[in-house]
């Protein structure tokens, strides 16, 4: 069953000069973006840093306004107002964790807010279950008397991590939730997270760079780069089969725990970043592709091959169905 | 000796607001205009004597209702943009005097039915009614003879181009701040003002004006405190001259509703008050001098027997009157104004009163507010303060005529048919020594009737700088550095 | 002479719950154009090592209660006024709350090189577009007249480095600089890392949680856990032979391809220490597997195994290095 | 609660302002103990005598009172006006200003426009219309004093919640669900309370001399009771001559004030969770 | 940014129409009719009688009111009952002193309050905190006309350095002018600074502890540039916000020191229009005031959104 639906998604941010001006340019953060999200699974979304993860992000929370498409949450179609209802339903661990957690709160407060507002159980239930999830994400239980600052890094991440966890919710979107997580902690979290998933069903966005947990966990993944789709399927087949060859770059470059394997000189992508106010027109990767055609000027159509989907004119030959 | 190189700067607390003699409502304005203007008849510089200016001569008639004037020849406007500086005449006289009829906001020539021209000298003013104070009123400056060209000239802006015929013109003119003025070369009459240039510097607190005039910014300042007296004196250079004032303080009790339309009571408050003790403590240095009747001992109608009338402190007495009245105790709001002296004086009886066990509240109030309160006799008791021309009628007729209830004045509601008419006799007699006995009587019974407990009679009390010379203070709180009798100068 | 050295330095927050140890006597020292990778248990103390080093703990909580830093064997804390930004620059660990918000990110760029170098503002214009560009930011001219929320989570990281690498620093402490970026550009910018240290004999201590990137940068590694040091290796003989119990337990916890999905993830067992409230004797032992008797009572000394040492009693036997 | 009191006591400005303001209001309860005379008793013997003359510690002023009882008693009315007129300012002025920094819309819009329009009354001219209105009295001025403070807190609460109110940790309570009064009170409220404690503190001798002006108007306390901006006020005149009639009232404000100020200061620091020792 | 603009100048007008409507009804709401307070105790009942006809008095105030937004609306602001003149020019004449007062003393509280405030902050809770706290108390708890006349006594009277009252002019030289209004400003200038200067302080307090302060120190800055550049302007809101203000209260409100000092301003002109119940110049005053308010707050708010880009963002969205 599909849990969430996005289609042709689109989030622009006007670029002004000038104070009173009008805006000049936009940068097309997210440019047309489709995806859906069964329920129950872990859908993974990768990409080059600034393509645009993050704001599909808070857009699926409505914090930053659509410039278009349709989001569809559990068959119905969210609105901008609508997003309020959802709360309970939707929940995010934001990429940042310190400028999201309250600096005049104590943790526990922070935690326990949602319980609160949704107005789950007496005082006695919410101190039960925040100090459970605390226990759970790996912090101490006087964490909870602690403020943010007084957190390092990694534990302010868990804060935001327990804040969502805390509440249950349908589906959650981790924006690089375990970045400054050690990997053992990194580990107990991931494990938390799917032994929720199997005992409450339920459903994970999970934006990230470390490729190796995505194979690991997620059930699909969708590649970005620039604001747009690269290619999107099943988990297994783009770690093992990359089609895009922006998915192929990124895989080959990640990096192995082995320092006898240091991939000293080579470069894997060269060629010109291309600006997000003006992207190139055509498919966006072409500046740095290897595979670089005539056709690349022209936008690519979406491809769907063995149950994925891909943005690229190399395939197009291979098109089944479009 | 005298000599017409003098420059000089006259510090006063009050702004004034126009230029236009038709159109001024205080004393600031009529103050600096008469640098400007100049009226038929004028006070000298004692506010003793009703002096010819622009007029010659006059008659009246014996009903007291036809004023003939002569006017000088050779009596020129000052130049203006307009008129060349001609000779005025009658016409001119009746031009003013009409125009002021028709636009003042206050009309001053009230009495006046109307003005004939006889012959270019002449004019004759025919009154509604017998008015024995008109010269009096023609001395106010807003009696001015102005020149038609200018006024209809210039319009609106005539207040901002003031022409008339006076001793100096204004050169320069920055709102609330100063106005300059330079002799008018072009002088009718034979002496000439002495002083070159005369500044008026508005410093609306007194004693930064002290100050002022300490430090030599200012000449003359126009009101010194009672409390900088000592410091002025001391201050080498300068000086504070004192006159009395021709002015009144006093409270005024309600006898129109509240428990003070009961005599008794009205003595006991009367008895109850210490006001030699207010006087020490409001005037220390000697600035004030108690009052005991509402004419002020710079009128010519002042009458120091009234002394006797002024029932004697004796709280005892009050005490026991108030329980004839039937009260035990007794509630009563004062309402005074912002001024300091008055409004400390409602507070030294609020604390006299309260030792014959009257509770009197006191109630300060913003200039407007109060007014509103006081005419419509809503008060049980407020401070008055009354300063107008010598002439005792201004004092008589405009705080106790039964006509005068619902103003200010008489917000008391004083109604004393006898005192009514000891008034129109006033008004209508030639003979000033019988003017004299009608007000002073009327004095009498007003004190008889204790309704008004005069409290004091403020000195004029002016900083001059020493080397001012032939300076006068007048009573009137008016400074003329050129009138009849007075040409102040400069000494080197 | 190594280029920093740190003697025993222990590192106190004053809270009210308490006193919180977040350094209990670290010694460890650095050479110069060597890159040392510590690696930890999240709130092990790693950024508070990076902060007593910069001088810049947060007053008026954190004390440096103890031990010594020589930076060029010279007492490093009175005169670290003056190196900060040129000789010793450091990159944040979450890059959005460090960069000012209302400063374009230029601006952050260019006074740096105004205030060190001495350069003009267009001088320093053109080499701030240039640090970015080199970053892999896109369209670094336009971004630099932006302002740090309009950036992306890496994009921050990135600006950051490049604020951190302007002035060619002698030490540069980077704390997690790259846990925001894809991995190829993450692979970018462990070059540029590289070659900076290579070019000008910048030693860099980097710190990370990614052992696959330690494992492509570091010369040595340190590992913390609970305001101690486990131990130091040299990052081939940490890969090949994990002394501590605690280095073996990371090492398993790598996730990496084509292990079997919906297969659990292994985590070191156990419950994270209170640092308000320390293990007794070594501070793993309630989560180590080789727990012994004396692990409970005394604290491990730093024992020297071939080249690394380690601070664990399975190693009683071996030499002890004296830390002090 | 008992928390905070342990605190506040461990902090040095907040516990000298926090015992200034508790002297005051002693002296205010214990007025009658304290003064030396009565406070409308006139002593014609010793008109405006300097500090120490007749018995009389801090001289008498212009009508023979004795300046120190005065002030005493004057502690009764300053500090409720102070306090109480604040208060109003501050209650209704936070209320405005955090609804109009919040909702920038239409409501905000509104606010500040109408907030705009009472910045520019000309506070006598309100206040004589609510001497009208209301009559006189005391809490009538208190009344007043607060209204015309109420566009000046609005304004600066409104910054400081724009300030805040754009911070992720306010998007990440709103994505939690919480509505915008759980917003506004548990953490925009406690992100801007630096800003209402200064500036409350700071508004504490304002409105203390204010009531003078009003008194003078008709709408304050009333003579013969004492209030120190009165004595101050009356005391204008006599500058030169007599400066202890000034002086004293004048000190007693700014004591006061610092006592408030310190006080304030002192919370400040206690409720900064970065300050935590 | 240009849509917030357009928005607020049309919210101008529904603003100034109620400023004008509630002017206009406390005029007739409190007590004193202007003829009897224009006219004084002494006049006659017809010359009263016929004031009020002249002036419309006689007619429904709602009529009145009407009568008077036509001729605002036209431009015409009515003549001042008590000047005679023209209301507006009598408004324009004060004004120029009024506002090189204000900005004046504005700029010597700005100029000493922000770097004291500074201080304060950084030296937080140390002496120099301290004594710097209780010397802007003092400059907000004593009223000014005690300040002003004992800077008159002093320098005027004492030391006889600078001129006690009044405007200097400059007929007589720049000197002339700077001289006069060296007194007041510092009089005037002292209240506001109290109030910046701990406005500073707490915003610098919040400001400086900020994890990017952290980082410019890292960055081996100068301490000033780190104060000036990185810590104050995002203290800055606030404090723009009480400059603001109190340059609103200066333009309007300097009563005081216009007093004591003898000055031509507007403060005074009002107060004096109230007291006598001039109501074409209260009514045409408080106009003028408004716009000045208005222009005053929204270049605070524009400001606001230079200082701080997300201030500016909620501006574009809101
Ligand atoms: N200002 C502070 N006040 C009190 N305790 C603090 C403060 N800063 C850090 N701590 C505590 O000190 C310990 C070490 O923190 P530090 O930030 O150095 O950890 P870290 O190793 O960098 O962790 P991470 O990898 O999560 O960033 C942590 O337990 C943390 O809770
Ligand atoms: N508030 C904003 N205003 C303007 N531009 C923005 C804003 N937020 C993001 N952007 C731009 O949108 C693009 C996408 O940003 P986003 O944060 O979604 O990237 P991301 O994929 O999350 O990257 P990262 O992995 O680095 O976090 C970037 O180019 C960024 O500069
Ligand atoms: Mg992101
Ligand atoms: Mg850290």
């Amino acid at each position: 069953m599909k849990l969430l639906e996005v289609k042709n998604l689109k989030v622009f941010f006007p670029i002004k000069d000038k104070l009173f001006g009008k805006p000049t340019k936009f940068v097309k953060a997210v440019n047309n973006v489709s995806f859906e999200v069964e329920k129950g699974e872990i859908f993974s979304i990768v990409g080059e840093s600034g393509s645009g993860k993050s704001t599909i992000a808070l857009a699926l929370m409505g914090i930053h306004e659509r410039n278009g498409g349709s989001i569809i949450f559990n068959g119905a179609e969210v609105n901008q107002e609508d997003f309020k209802t959802l709360r309970r339903k939707i929940q995010i661990v934001f990429q940042d964790p310190d400028s999201s957690l309250d600096p005049r709160k104590r943790i526990k407060e922070i935690i326990a807010e949602g319980l609160r507002v949704h107005r789950v159980g007496d005082k006695a239930f919410i101190d039960e279950k925040v100090r459970d999830i605390v226990e759970k994400v790996g912090l101490t239980v006087d964490t909870l008397r602690k403020y943010p600052h007084e957190l390092s890094g990694g534990q302010k991440q868990r804060v935001g991590i327990a804040r969502a966890l805390v509440l249950e919710p349908e589906l959650i979107i981790l924006d690089e939730p375990t970045a400054s997580l050690d990997v053992s902690i990194q580990a107990q979290i991931l494990n938390l997270l799917v032994d929720l998933q199997e005992a409450l069903g339920l459903t994970y966005i999970l934006i990230t760079h470390d490729l190796k947990l995505v194979e690991h966990i997620s059930d699909r993944t969708l590649v970005m780069y620039l604001g747009k789709v690269m290619e999107m399927g099943e988990t297994k087949q783009i770690m093992n089969k990359p089609l895009h060859p922006y998915t192929k770059a990124l895989i080959d470059s990640v990096p192995v725990p082995n320092p006898e394997k240091r991939n000293e000189n080579e470069e894997i992508l060269t060629g010109e970043i291309p600006s997000p106010l003006n992207p190139p027109e055509g498919c966006p990767f072409k500046t740095r592709c290897k595979y670089r055609m005539e056709l690349c000027s022209k936008e690519p159509k979406s491809i769907k091959l063995e149950n994925r989907v891909v943005f690229c004119h190399l395939y197009e030959s291979k098109n089944l169905e479009v | 000796e005298p000599n017409y190189d003098g420059e000089i700067t006259v510090g006063t607390d009050q702004n004034p607001t126009t230029m236009d003699p038709a159109l001024y409502q205080d004393l600031a304005s009529s103050q600096v205009m008469r640098n400007v203007f100049e009226t038929l008849v004028t006070y000298d510089a004692a506010v003793k004597e009703i002096k010819p200016l622009i007029a010659e001569s006059w008659k009246v008639s014996d009903d007291l209702k036809v004023w003939t004037f002569k006017i000088k020849k050779g009596v020129h406007f000052q130049k203006g943009k307009f008129q060349n500086g001609r000779e005025v005449t009658a016409e001119d006289v009746k031009y003013s005097f009409e125009r002021e009829i028709n636009i003042s906001p206050m009309v001053r020539l009230y009495m006046v039915d109307k003005v004939e021209v006889i012959d270019k000298y002449t004019v004759k003013i025919t009154l509604k009614y017998p008015f024995a104070p008109f010269l009096t009123v023609l001395t106010d400056i807003g009696a001015a003879i102005v020149p038609k060209e200018e006024t209809e000239g210039w319009g609106e802006e005539f207040t901002l181009h003031p022409i008339g015929t006076g001793p100096f013109k204004l050169v320069e003119w920055v709102k609330d701040d100063h106005m300059t003025f330079v002799r008018n070369e072009d002088y009718w009459g034979k002496e000439k003002p002495y002083l070159k240039k005369v500044t008026y510097k508005f410093i609306p607190n007194k004693s930064v004006l002290a100050v002022a005039l300490m430090s030599g910014e200012v000449d003359i300042a126009s009101d010194i405190l009672d409390q900088d007296i000592p410091k002025v004196k001391k201050t080498p250079n300068v000086d504070a001259v004192m006159v009395p004032g021709v002015n009144v303080y006093a409270v005024y009790m309600n006898s129109m509703k509240g428990p003070t339309t009961n005599k008794k009571v009205r003595e006991a408050i009367f008895r109850a008050v210490n006001t030699d003790q207010i006087i020490k403590v409001l005037f220390p240095n000697g600035s004030g001098v108690r009052a005991y009747g509402p004419i002020p001992p710079g009128s010519w109608a002042y009458n120091s027997d009234i002394k006797k009338l002024y029932p004697a402190y004796n709280p005892d007495k009050a005490k026991q009157l108030l329980k004839e009245a039937g009260y035990d105790k007794l509630s009563l709001t004062i309402y005074t104004p912002e001024d300091p002296n008055r409004r400390k004086a409602a507070i030294i009886m609020q604390s006299m009163l309260k030792k014959i066990g009257i509770d009197l509240k006191v109630q300060s109030l913003e200039w407007g507010s109060f007014v509103a309160i006081t005419s419509k006799g809503d008060a049980d008791m407020y401070t008055i303060g009354w300063t107008w021309y010598p002439d005792p009628e201004y004092f008589i007729f405009y705080m106790f005529h039964s006509s005068r209830k619902g103003t200010y004045g008489n917000g008391g509601g004083y109604k004393n048919p006898k005192v009514d008419e000891l008034i129109s006799k006033g008004e209508s007699t030639a003979n000033k020594q019988e003017r004299i006995e009608y007000y002073q009587e009327a004095e009498k019974l007003i004190m008889q009737d204790m309704v008004y407990i005069p409290l004091y009679h403020k000195m004029v009390v002016m900083g001059v700088n020493k080397k001012v010379k032939g300076f006068t203070v007048s009573p009137d709180m008016m400074i003329r550095l050129f009138a009849p009798g007075t040409n102040v100068w400069v000494e080197k | 002479m190594p280029l920093l050295e740190v003697k025993n330095l222990t590192v106190e927050f004053h809270i009210p719950e308490g006193v919180l140890k977040a350094l209990d006597g670290i010694s460890f020292m650095l050479n110069e154009g060597e890159v040392l990778g510590i690696v930890g248990e999240s709130g092990s103390g790693k950024s508070t090592t990076a902060l007593s080093i910069m001088n810049l703990l947060p007053a008026p909580s954190g004390r440096i209660k103890e031990g010594e830093i020589f930076f060029k064997g010279e007492p490093l804390l009175e005169k670290i006024d003056e190196l900060r930004g040129k000789d010793i620059s450091m990159v944040f660990q979450n890059p959005l709350n460090s960069l000012n918000p209302s400063l374009k990110i230029g601006q952050q760029l260019m006074e740096v090189l105004q205030e060190h170098m001495d350069m003009s503002e267009e001088k320093a214009w053109n080499e701030s577009i240039e640090a970015l560009r080199m970053m892999g930011i896109p369209d670094p001219e336009t971004m630099m007249n932006r302002y740090p929320f309009e950036f992306s989570g890496g994009m921050r990281q990135r600006a950051m480095i490049a604020m951190a690498m302007l002035c060619r620093p002698k030490l540069l402490i980077a704390d997690e600089p790259t846990t925001a970026l894809d991995v190829t550009i993450q692979a970018q910018i462990l070059r540029i890392f590289k070659r900076l240290k290579k070019a000008t004999q910048t030693s860099i201590i980097f710190i990370s949680h990614d052992l696959s990137v330690i494992a492509q940068i570091a010369d040595r590694v340190l590992i913390m856990y609970a305001g101690k040091i486990l131990e130091i290796s040299s990052v081939r003989d940490l890969f090949k032979r994990p002394l501590h119990p605690y280095t073996q337990g990371l090492l398993k916890s790598i996730p990496s391809f084509s292990k079997e999905k919906g297969k659990k993830l292994y985590s070191i067992p156990g419950n994270v220490p209170n640092l308000l409230n320390p293990p007794s004797g070594c501070v793993f032992h309630p989560r180590c597997p080789y727990t012994k008797e004396i692990c409970n009572l005394e604290t491990p000394p730093n024992f020297k195994v071939g080249n690394s040492t380690v601070s664990c009693w399975l190693f009683k036997g071996a030499d002890v290095v004296e830390t002090t | 609660m008992k928390a905070f009191l342990k605190k506040l006591l461990k902090n040095k400005s907040a516990v000298t302002g926090f015992s200034i303001i508790l002297l005051n209001v002693f002296l205010a309860i214990f007025a009658p103990l304290v003064a030396t005379c009565q406070f409308d008793e006139m002593d014609f013997m010793y008109v405006m005598a300097k500090p120490g003359e007749g018995g009389h510690i801090f001289g008498t002023d212009d009508y023979g009172r004795d300046i120190f009882s005065r002030l005493v008693y004057g502690a009764r009315v300053s500090l409720m006006v102070g306090i109480i007129s604040v208060g109003i300012g501050a209650f209704i002025g936070t209320i405005l200003g955090i609804i109009a920094g919040y909702y920038e819309g239409f409501i905000g819009a509104l606010i500040m426009r109408f907030n705009d329009a009472l910045l520019s009354f000309p506070y006598v001219l309100l206040a004589i219309a609510m001497m009208a209105v209301l009559g006189p009295g005391i809490f009538n001025a208190m009344i007043a004093i607060g209204i015309v403070m109420v566009p000046s807190f609005a304004r600066v609460i409104r910054s400081a919640v724009l300030n805040v109110k754009e911070e992720t940790f306010i998007t990440a309570a709103k994505v939690l669900g919480a509505s915008d009064f759980r917003i506004i009170f548990s953490h925009i409220l406690p992100n801007i309370f630096p800003s209402l404690i200064i500036y409350s503190s700071l508004n504490f001798s304002g409105a203390v001399i204010s009531e003078a002006t009003l008194s003078f108007l008709g709408l304050g306390i009333q003579p013969p009771t004492p209030s120190w901006g009165s004595m101050l006020s009356e005391a204008k005149d006599f500058l030169q001559v007599a400066p202890h009639m000034a002086i004293f009232p004048g000190l007693a404000i700014l004591v006061t004030c610092i006592g408030f100020n310190l006080l304030g200061d002192g919370l400040r620091d206690i409720l900064d969770p970065r300050l935590r020792k | 940014m240009r849509k917030y603009l357009i928005k607020r100048s049309l919210q101008v007008i529904p603003t100034l129409f109620f400023v004008l409507f509630i002017t206009f009804m406390l005029m007739k709401l409190i007590p004193g009719d202007p003829a009897m307070v224009i006219l004084g105790p002494e006049a006659r009942a017809e010359d009263v009688q016929r004031f009020r006809q002249q002036l419309g008095l006689d007619k429904p105030v709602v009529v009145q009111f009407f009568i008077y937004l036509k001729r605002v609306l036209t431009g015409d602001f009515g003549k001042s009952l008590i000047y005679k003149q023209d209301v507006l020019s009598l408004i324009m004449e004060r004004f120029p002193t009024t506002l090189t007062l204000s900005t004046l003393a504005l700029f010597i509280a700005t100029v000493i309050g922000i770097p004291t405030g500074i201080i304060s902050a950084i030296k937080h809770n140390s002496f120099w905190d301290l004594l710097i706290t209780i010397l802007a108390l003092i400059g907000i708890s004593i009223p000014i006309f005690w300040f002003g006349m004992v800077l008159i006594i002093v320098f005027a009277l004492w030391l006889g350095w600078l001129p006690s009252v009044g405007l200097g002019s400059l007929e007589n030289g720049i000197w002339d002018v700077i001289k006069h209004l060296i007194l007041p400003s510092l009089a005037l200038g002292i209240l506001s600074m109290g109030t910046i200067t701990r406005f500073t302080r707490s915003s610098m307090l919040e400001v400086l502890r900020q994890d990017y302060i952290r980082t410019a120190y890292a960055k081996g800055l100068r301490k000033r540039l780190i104060i000036y550049r990185h810590a104050l302007k995002n203290a800055l809101v606030p404090i723009v916000t009480v400059i603001g203000l109190q340059l609103g209260n200066l333009l309007a409100g300097a009563v005081l020191t216009e007093t004591v000092f003898a000055l031509p301003g507007l403060g005074k002109l009002m107060v004096d229009a109230i007291m006598r119940r001039d109501f074409m110049l209260v009514q045409g005053e408080v106009l003028f005031v408004a716009i000045v308010y208005i222009f005053v707050n929204l270049v605070v708010d524009i400001l606001y959104a230079v200082i701080n880009p997300k201030i500016r963002l909620s501006y574009e969205r809101g």
